[in-house]
């Protein structure tokens, strides 16, 4: 048992993660997340999925980065109630969700999960389920803003 | 009570608040809504009731936060 | 079309990949793999695995750390036959797999895999799969250390 | 023909690499090395020829490289 882990069963609702991140998510921030758990020696298995931002062509125009935006209040309580939902369907050790809020250029990373478990197949069930939770539940939205700086609204895929 | 709008539905409304006198539910609120801002018959949206997705037509207090959610892209 | 998947139509069996890191793999490299990702902008979701040593306890004794050890001309045949396979299977952008070799301290990374591509599916279905074909087939040996210099061989679960 | 040990097989022998008078299969191998090395019999192990997986009881050629593989711990 360690700390992280405990947070499911001993705290109430209102126990805050910063999971937004102002703009992209860097490399360097996840290598120092990873770096912390190394002293967590009950985790055998990290499940990492990061996503990044297309440079989709749309209509004949690149996409050069989104914006994205959130609804705050709702978008904490969604991100906390799918955390507690991972932590009681899986057997996990910890995790952590970043999302980015503001822009996000093409080729940079705007989500960041990492799930961490003693054995692989709980990291790996809960990552893709969590990664799910937050597309389809979580108030996010951006503006895929063209290199021309026209932009239309994004709608996510189930792909 | 107190609405608010986000994304593409800002736009369209061109305000992210709106205060407006009560109604009872959440279909007449959104009736109101697009009798005002006709576009928004046009939109794909959810409405949330002090942050929870509402289903079917919800009962409003006076005091409710009602938020109009256009489709997610999170991720 | 980008270089790294017209590999597995053009290349033939002898293309070398350097999959064996002597000892962990730090963060910091993990950290520069995903950042030379960020000019492959059709690139829109990335799946990270890693495998991290655990200080697990048997009989009283603590693992402090695990030898690694190959059969290297066969594991790097394997690992280019789960390549070749991988980017046939799944619609991937890239895939990177390392692994360490020699000693791997408790808490650190032995295992690396690393696949991309365009949308979530393919690189969640494709690096849960390539993870499952090297613990099952490629030849790689671990004897667990204990703190007091005992040890034993590893044995993998399907966990 | 050369044989080649890996992990605790490689310590019940005593050695990583042994070379052998040709046998005509891999039952044959496996038989000679039982009896050289009685501890063999308790291993659970797979044999490789020429890097491959063998399976039942394969042909050999007289340069054909015979690896005893015990269980796979990578990852």
């Amino acid at each position: 048992m360690d700390a992280t882990n405990g947070i499911s069963k001993n705290m109430t609702a209102r126990k805050k993660h910063n999971v937004f991140i102002e703009g992209a998510i860097s490399p360097a921030f996840i290598a120092d997340s990873i770096a912390k758990h190394s002293t967590k020696t009950n985790i055998g298995a990290h499940d990492i999925f990061l996503g990044q931002v297309r440079k989709d062509e749309i209509n004949g125009k690149n996409v050069y980065a989104i914006e994205y935006s959130t609804y705050t209040e709702m978008a904490e309580e969604k991100f906390h109630e799918i955390r507690e939902a991972a932590f009681s369907k899986f057997d996990l050790t910890c995790m952590h969700i970043y999302h980015s809020n503001g822009i996000v250029k093409a080729g940079e990373i705007s989500l960041f999960v990492f799930v961490s478990s003693a054995h692989r197949n709980a990291a790996f069930e809960a990552c893709r389920w969590i990664v799910e939770e937050i597309k389809a539940n979580v108030p996010i939205w951006g503006k895929e803003i063209f290199e021309d700086e026209t932009y239309q609204w994004k709608e996510n895929t189930n792909k | 009570m107190m609405l608010k709008f986000f994304g593409q539905l800002a736009e369209i409304t061109g305000k992210t608040e709106l205060s407006i006198s009560p109604e009872e539910n959440t279909e007449a609120v959104i009736n109101k809504m697009k009798q005002q801002f006709p576009k928004l018959k046009e939109q794909t949206f959810q409405i949330a009731v002090n942050r929870i997705i509402a289903k079917d037509n919800q009962q409003l207090e006076p005091d409710s936060e009602i938020a109009f959610l256009p489709p997610f892209a999170g991720g």
